[in-house]
C-alpha cells in the first residue's frame, strides 16, 4: 500500500445528539495539516469525544450533524483511520502480538509472514522486544499503551485519531510515550484530544481550544519548531495563554 | 488497627502477600478440621444428653455409619442425580446462552421477549415442579428440565448482560477497524462476555442440583432425592441426613470442578 | 374449660372424614370437653410422625403404616378405628392394557406414601408370581389420579375404591381396582387414629371416641341430613359430585364401634408383615391397641 | 450500529437521554400487555386444540375464574404467607447483620465460623424442611425459620462483605481525625455497607417467598403454599394456578416495595 | 486553639512493610520548612504514600520503622495532621456541611454555633456558597476536592498530608484548585505527593525526589519566589531537569 500524505479540513460544522436539544458544536472549523500533528484541547464535557467519534465514522445515526469535511489524498475517512483511546483497549484474551495484529481479524488479508515479521518489529520499535507472547494484565500502564501504539503502527493508515492517549499515565511515563508517539506517527495525520496543555504544546503542530457552548474552535498560533517540543519560556507562556481561555468556560 | 487495614484488602490480595503459604493454609484446614470436630462432637452430645430419639435427630455416629454401611446404594442414587445435574447444565446453559445471543442480535425478539422472561421469575420454578411431572413423566426428562429451567434465567442474565456490556471502547476500535455485526459478536463481543458467563455458569453449578432434587422428589425411582424422600418415610433420618451429605458433597465438587474449569479457560477474567 | 387438641388427618378433607366433621359440626367433642383443631396435612407421610414428635396430639393413619411404625421404634398407639376394612386398592385404567395383576410386570406403580408397598403390593404381585423388584415403585405424593389419567403412571397405590374411582370416573376415565384382601393380604383397618404411646391421657381419648362413635350413629340413622352438615363444613371445596358420590359409597364403611379392639387381627397382620420380612421385629398388639 | 452504541449504557443512564419519558414507558407498558395478551391466547388455544383436560394444563379462563370465585380465600391465604416472608425477612436479616457484625468485631469468631458458614451452604435449606417441621412444629414457626434460613446466607456475606470492604480512604481519613473503632463502626463503616446491605435485602426479598413456601409444602395448614398443594391434590390445577398467580404477584409487589424503601433510605446507592 | 507554626524532620529513615523482605525506604532525610510546602515527587510504587501514611499514624503495627522524626512547636503528629488524598474521600451519605464538619464527629467537642457559622464561611471560601446542602454525588470532581479543602480547614490543624490532591483533575480545575489551595492553607505546613513536576515546581518551598529502590530522596533548589509560582523560564527547565533524574529510574 503506496504511502499518501492527506489532510482534513472541517467547515463550520454542527454536531448534535438526536435525543437532545441541543447542539454540542457549532459554527466548528478545522484544519488538520497534511501529516503532522493537530492538538484539540477544551473543558470537559464541550464534545471533544464526541466530534472524534464522529470522524471515525462511531456516531452516524444518532447524531444529526451539518458542515463540510473535505478530505485531501483519501476517498473516504472510514477506511483510512486508525483510533486510540485513553484505555488502552487491548482484548485481555489476546496476548500482545495478537492485540498488535487485532485489526487482522476483520480484514480480507491473511496475517502473512512479512506481516508477522512487521508486528514482532513493531513490538521492539516501542520497548517491547520479548515480550510478544505476554497478556495485557502482566503489563504496567505504560506498556500497555505501547502495545497500543504498536497496534495503531500495525495499521498503517495515513490518518490517527487519539482521544486522551496518555491521560492515564504517570508524568514520566506520558513524557516518554509522548516522546514515542511523534517519534512513530511522524508521518501521519494525528488528531490529538488532551486536557493537558502541556501536552498539547510539546506535541502539536496546530493547536485549537474548544469554547462556548455549543462549542467553537479557535486557533493558537505555534512556533514552528520540530516536534516534541522542548519546553522552554516561550512555551510556558502559550501554557498560561492556553489556561487562561479555557478557565473562561470556567466561572 | 493494623487488621482493619489489612481487611480492606480483598482475599487474593491478602494471600500475595503472605510469605509462606502453605504453613498459612495448612492452618485453617486445621482450623476448618477442629471447628468441624467440635461441632460433630457438639451434636453427639446433644443427641446423647437429650436422649433423642433417632427419628427427631440422628447421632452423627449412626449417620457416618449408614454412610459407610450402604455406599453401594448411596454412590448409585448420586450417579443417577449427577448425570441429571450434569445434563441439566448442559440444556440450561445451552438455552441460556442462545436465548440471550437472540436478545442482543434480534432487537425486536428482545424487547417482547425481556419483559416476559422477567415477569416470569416472579413465578417459582419448583412449585410448577408437579405440573411438569405430569407433562413430562416420571423419568429423567422432567428432572432435567426441571434444573434446566431452574438455571435459565440467571444464565440468560448473565451472559446477555456480559454480552451487551461488552466496553464500549472494544466495539469502537473494532468498528474502526471495519468490522462486521458477525465480526464484532465473533472476536469482540463474545470474548469479552466470558467473564460474564463464567458468573452465570458458577451460579448455575449452585443451583442446578436444587433443581434435580426437587424434581426427585416430586416423583421419581431412584436419584438421591428420591432415596432422601424414602428414608424419610421410613423414619430413617440418619440415612436421610447420608443421603444429604453426599448430595452436599456433590454440589460442592461440582462446584470446585467449574471453578477450577473456568479459572483454566478464562484465565483474564480477575482483571 | 375445654381440653384442646388438634387432630391430623390422612389426607385432604374427604368422605372418609365423615364422622369426625359431623362431630365437630354437631358439637359432639364440645359435650364432650374437647376442643378439636382439625388440620389437614402438607405431606401425607407426616401425620403419624408429627404424633410421634408430639407436635400433633392424634392423627389419622393407616394399620399397613401403623405396624410398621410401630416396629421401627416410633412411639405410637391405635387409640380407634375410623374404617375398619380394606379400601386401598391397585388401580388401574380400564383400557384393556392391564387386564390382570400378572400384566404388571415391568411397568411402574405410582404410591402416596413410601413403606408399606412392598408388604401390601409386593404380596399382591407375588400370589401371580410377579416378583416385587420386577416393578418400579414412583412416590408421586398427592398427584395419585393425575398421574393414572395422564398416563405417566401405570397403576396406583392409595387410591381408594369409594374416593379415586369416582375423582377418575369424573374425569372420564374408567377405572379397575384390584384389592389386597383378595390377593392375599389380610384384612386390616384402612384408617385408624393415632396417639403418642408416650403422653397419651386415656380419658382424653376415651371422650374423644365417644365423640366419634355418635357421629358414626348420626351418619347410618340420617344420611341426608349429615350430608348436609357434612359440605357445610367447607361448602366451597366439599360441595361437589365427587363428594356426593363418594359420601354415598363410604356411608357403609365406617366402624360402627370406633374404640373395639380386636388384639388377634393386628397380630394377625403384624405376624404377616414379619413373615414377608417387611419389618425386622414383630410388635404386640397389646402393646400398642390398648384398651383404653 | 447506532443501537449497539446506546445498548452500551445501562438502563438507568438510558432514561436520562429519553426525551419525553412518558410516551416511552407508554410504549413499553402496551408492548408488555400486548406480548402478555398473546402469551395468554396461545395458551388458551392450546389447550382448546388439544382438548386437554384441565389436570394437564387449565385454560387462562378457568384460571381467571378462579380467581375470581375464591378470592376471599385466595386472600386469606396470601395474608398468612406474607406474613410468615415479613416475619422471615425480619428475623433472617436481623440474625445474618448481627452475624457479619461480630465476624466484623471478633477476629477469632470469624476464623472459627466463617468456614462453617460457607461449608453449611452445600446442604440444601429446603431439603431439611421436613425435620424442621418435626423440630417446630405446624405453626407459622417453622416457616418462619425456613424463610429467615434461606436468606441467612446471602444477607450474611452481603452485609460482611460490605463492612469488611470500606474504602480504605475512609477509614485512613476517619483515623486521622482520631475516630476510635466504635466511631469508625457507626460514623463510617455502618453507612458504607449500608448499599451492600440494600443489596442483600434485594436477594432476601425474592428468596424469601421460596423459603415461607417450600415450608408450607412440607408442613402447613394454611399459606398459598399450602393452597397450591391442596389443589394440586384435588386435582384442581386451575386453582392452583390462580394461587401461583397471587404468589408471584406478592413476590414482585414486596421487592418494588423493598426497591422503593431502598432507594428513599439509602439514595447515594448508586454511585 | 491558638495557631503555632511547626517543622518536621526526618533523618535517616527507614520503612519496610513485616510481611515484604526489602524495605521501601532507606537512607531517607527529609526537612519540612516550617509553615511552608513541600513537595515529594518519585516514581509510582516508590512507597511515598507509605511514607504519608506513616506520618499521618495509618501503618504503625505492620511496618518496621526507623529513623528520627523531629517535631518543632507540636508534641505529637498524630493530633495535630489533616489528611487529603486523591479521592475527595467525602461521605456519600452525607451533606457537603456535614462533611465539611465530620471531624466533629470524633472528637469530644460538640458542633457549636461559631464552628457552624465558620463552616458555613469555609464553604463560601472554597467557591461554593449556597452549596452547603448538597449530596455529594451532585457535584463535579473539582467541586467535591473544593469541599475536602474545606473540610481540612474546618480541621484546622497545623500539619496538612496531601497524597496527589488534585491528580483526578483535568488541567484547568486542577489548575484553579492549585491556587485556592495555596492561598488557603498559607500558613500550614504542607507535604504534597504528586506525579506531577509541574504542580510541585507550582506549589513547593521545598521540593524531594525519591529514587532508587529502596528509595532515597534528593533535594532540589527552587527559586525563592512566593507561590503558587508563574511558570516560567526557570521552571521549564526545573521541570526538564525533574523528568531526566525520574527517568532514571525507569529505565
Ligand atoms: N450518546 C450520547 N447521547 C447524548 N448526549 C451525549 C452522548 N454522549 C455524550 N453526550 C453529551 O455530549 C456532551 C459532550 O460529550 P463528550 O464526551 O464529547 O465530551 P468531552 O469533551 O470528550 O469530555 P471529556 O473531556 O470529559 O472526555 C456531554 O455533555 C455529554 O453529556
Ligand atoms: N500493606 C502493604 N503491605 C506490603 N507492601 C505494601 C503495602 N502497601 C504497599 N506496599 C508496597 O509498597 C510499595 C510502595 O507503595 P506506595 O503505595 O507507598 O507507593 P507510591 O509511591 O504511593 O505509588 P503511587 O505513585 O502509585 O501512589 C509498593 O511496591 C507496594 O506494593
Ligand atoms: C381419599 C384418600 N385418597 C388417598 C389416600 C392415600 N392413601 C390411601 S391408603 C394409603 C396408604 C397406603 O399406602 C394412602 C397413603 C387417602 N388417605 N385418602
Ligand atoms: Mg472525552
Ligand atoms: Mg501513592
Amino acid at each position: 500500500m503506496p504511502k499518501q500524505k492527506v489532510g482534513i479540513s472541517i467547515c463550520n460544522a454542527s454536531l448534535q445528539y438526536q435525543d437532545s436539544n441541543q447542539a454540542i458544536i457549532e459554527h466548528f472549523n478545522l484544519r488538520m495539516p497534511l501529516g503532522k500533528w493537530t492538538a484539540i484541547l477544551g473543558k470537559s464535557g464541550c464534545g471533544k469525544t464526541s466530534l472524534l467519534r464522529y470522524l471515525a465514522g462511531l456516531l452516524n445515526e444518532n447524531v444529526l450533524w451539518s458542515g463540510d469535511i473535505t478530505l485531501h489524498g483519501i476517498e473516504t475517512l472510514q477506511d483510512n483511520i486508525a483510533y486510540m483511546a485513553q484505555q488502552d483497549l487491548l482484548m485481555p484474551w489476546l496476548n500482545v502480538i495478537d492485540n498488535v495484529c487485532f485489526a487482522f481479524k476483520f480484514s480480507d488479508r491473511r496475517l502473512s509472514d512479512t506481516d508477522n515479521k512487521r508486528a514482532f518489529q513493531l513490538i521492539d520499535l516501542v520497548g517491547l522486544g520479548g515480550q510478544a507472547l505476554t497478556m495485557p494484565a502482566q503489563l504496567s500502564g505504560g506498556m500497555r499503551q505501547r502495545v497500543a501504539l504498536a497496534r495503531t503502527l500495525m495499521q498503517d493508515k495515513p490518518v490517527v485519531l487519539m482521544d486522551e492517549p496518555f491521560s492515564a499515565l504517570d508524568a514520566v511515563t506520558r513524557h516518554r510515550l509522548q516522546g514515542l508517539a511523534a517519534q512513530v506517527l511522524a508521518d501521519k495525520t494525528v488528531l490529538l484530544i488532551t486536557h493537558d496543555p502541556q501536552e498539547a504544546l510539546r506535541l502539536s503542530d496546530a493547536l485549537y481550544i474548544m469554547q462556548g457552548s455549543p462549542a467553537g474552535a479557535i486557533s493558537l498560533t505555534l512556533p514552528n519548531t520540530a516536534i516534541p517540543r522542548v519546553f522552554d519560556a516561550q512555551l510556558a507562556k502559550l501554557q498560561q495563554q492556553i489556561i487562561d481561555s479555557l478557565e473562561v468556560d470556567y466561572v | 488497627m493494623s487488621k482493619l487495614i489489612s481487611e480492606n484488602k480483598t482475599l487474593s490480595k491478602q494471600i500475595n502477600f503472605i510469605p509462606k503459604a502453605i504453613p498459612q493454609s495448612m492452618k485453617s484446614l486445621l482450623r476448618i478440621f477442629i471447628s468441624a470436630v467440635t461441632l460433630i462432637v457438639l451434636w453427639q452430645s446433644i443427641v446423647l444428653f437429650f436422649a433423642l430419639p433417632s427419628f427427631i435427630l440422628p447421632s452423627p455416629a449412626a449417620v457416618f455409619n449408614k454412610l459407610l454401611e450402604r455406599y453401594d446404594i448411596l454412590f448409585y442414587h448420586s450417579w443417577i442425580t449427577a448425570q441429571e445435574i450434569i445434563l441439566g447444565l448442559v440444556l440450561g446453559l445451552s438455552m441460556g446462552l442462545l436465548f440471550a445471543l437472540q436478545m442482543l442480535l434480534f432487537d425486536p425478539l428482545r424487547r417482547w421477549l425481556l419483559p416476559i422472561l422477567i415477569a416470569s421469575q416472579a413465578i417459582p420454578v419448583f412449585a410448577i415442579a408437579p405440573i411438569l411431572m405430569l407433562w413430562l413423566g416420571y423419568g429423567i426428562a422432567s428432572k432435567v428440565v426441571m434444573a434446566a429451567l431452574i438455571i435459565f434465567f440467571p444464565v440468560t442474565t448473565c451472559c446477555y448482560d456480559g454480552l451487551r456490556n461488552t466496553p464500549s471502547g472494544y466495539l469502537d476500535l473494532a468498528k474502526t477497524m471495519g468490522a462486521s455485526k458477525w465480526q464484532l459478536l465473533k472476536h469482540v463481543r463474545l470474548p469479552a462476555a466470558l467473564p460474564a458467563l463464567a458468573s452465570g455458569i458458577r451460579v448455575a453449578v449452585v443451583v442446578a442440583p436444587i433443581g434435580a432434587v426437587v424434581g426427585e422428589w416430586v416423583g421419581s425411582s431412584e436419584g438421591l432425592g428420591y432415596l432422601m424422600l424414602q428414608a424419610n418415610a421410613r423414619m430413617m433420618i440418619d440415612e436421610m441426613f447420608a443421603a444429604l451429605f453426599i448430595l452436599a458433597a456433590l454440589s460442592v465438587s461440582l462446584y470446585f470442578l467449574a471453578d477450577l474449569l473456568i479459572n483454566k479457560l478464562i484465565p483474564w477474567q480477575h482483571d | 374449660q375445654d381440653k384442646a387438641m388438634t387432630l391430623m388427618l390422612d389426607w385432604f378433607v374427604n368422605p372418609n372424614h365423615g364422622p369426625i366433621i359431623i362431630a365437630e359440626q354437631k358439637g359432639y367433642f364440645k359435650e364432650q370437653g374437647l376442643n378439636i383443631k382439625i388440620q389437614e396435612p402438607a405431606d401425607p407421610s407426616m401425620p403419624a410422625k408429627l404424633v410421634a414428635a408430639n407436635n400433633v396430639d392424634l392423627a389419622i393413619s393407616y394399620q399397613t403404616s401403623l405396624t410398621i411404625d410401630v416396629a421401627a421404634g416410633l412411639p405410637l398407639i391405635r387409640s380407634a378405628t375410623l374404617i375398619a376394612t380394606p379400601l386401598n386398592t391397585l388401580m388401574v385404567l380400564d383400557d384393556g392394557k392391564i387386564d390382570s395383576l400378572a400384566d404388571l410386570k415391568g411397568k411402574t406403580i405410582g404410591i402416596a406414601i413410601a413403606g408399606n408397598e412392598e408388604a401390601t403390593v409386593g404380596t399382591m404381585l407375588n400370589s401371580v408370581g410377579v416378583d416385587f423388584s420386577e416393578v418400579k415403585i414412583i412416590n408421586i405424593g398427592w398427584a395419585l389420579s393425575s398421574s393414572l389419567a395422564s398416563g405417566k403412571v401405570d397403576a396406583i397405590w392409595g387410591g381408594l375404591r369409594n374416593f379415586e374411582t369416582n375423582q377418575l370416573a369424573l374425569e372420564g376415565y374408567k377405572a379397575k381396582s384390584f384389592f389386597p384382601e383378595e390377593h392375599g393380604v389380610p384384612s386390616y383397618d384402612e384408617l385408624v387414629f393415632v396417639a403418642n404411646a408416650n403422653t397419651y391421657d386415656a380419658d382424653t381419648l376415651k371422650k374423644f371416641n365417644r365423640a366419634i362413635e355418635k357421629a358414626t350413629q348420626f351418619i347410618v340413622n340420617h344420611p341426608q341430613a349429615s350430608w348436609d352438615t357434612f359440605v357445610a363444613y367447607k361448602p366451597d371445596t366439599l360441595n361437589n359430585e365427587l363428594n356426593k358420590r363418594a359420601w354415598r359409597d363410604t356411608l357403609t364403611r365406617f366402624a360402627l364401634r370406633p374404640a373395639a379392639v380386636d388384639l388377634q387381627r393386628y397380630d394377625r397382620f403384624s405376624a404377616f408383615m414379619f413373615e414377608h420380612k417387611i419389618i425386622k421385629t414383630q410388635p404386640k398388639a397389646k402393646d400398642f391397641v390398648p384398651v383404653l
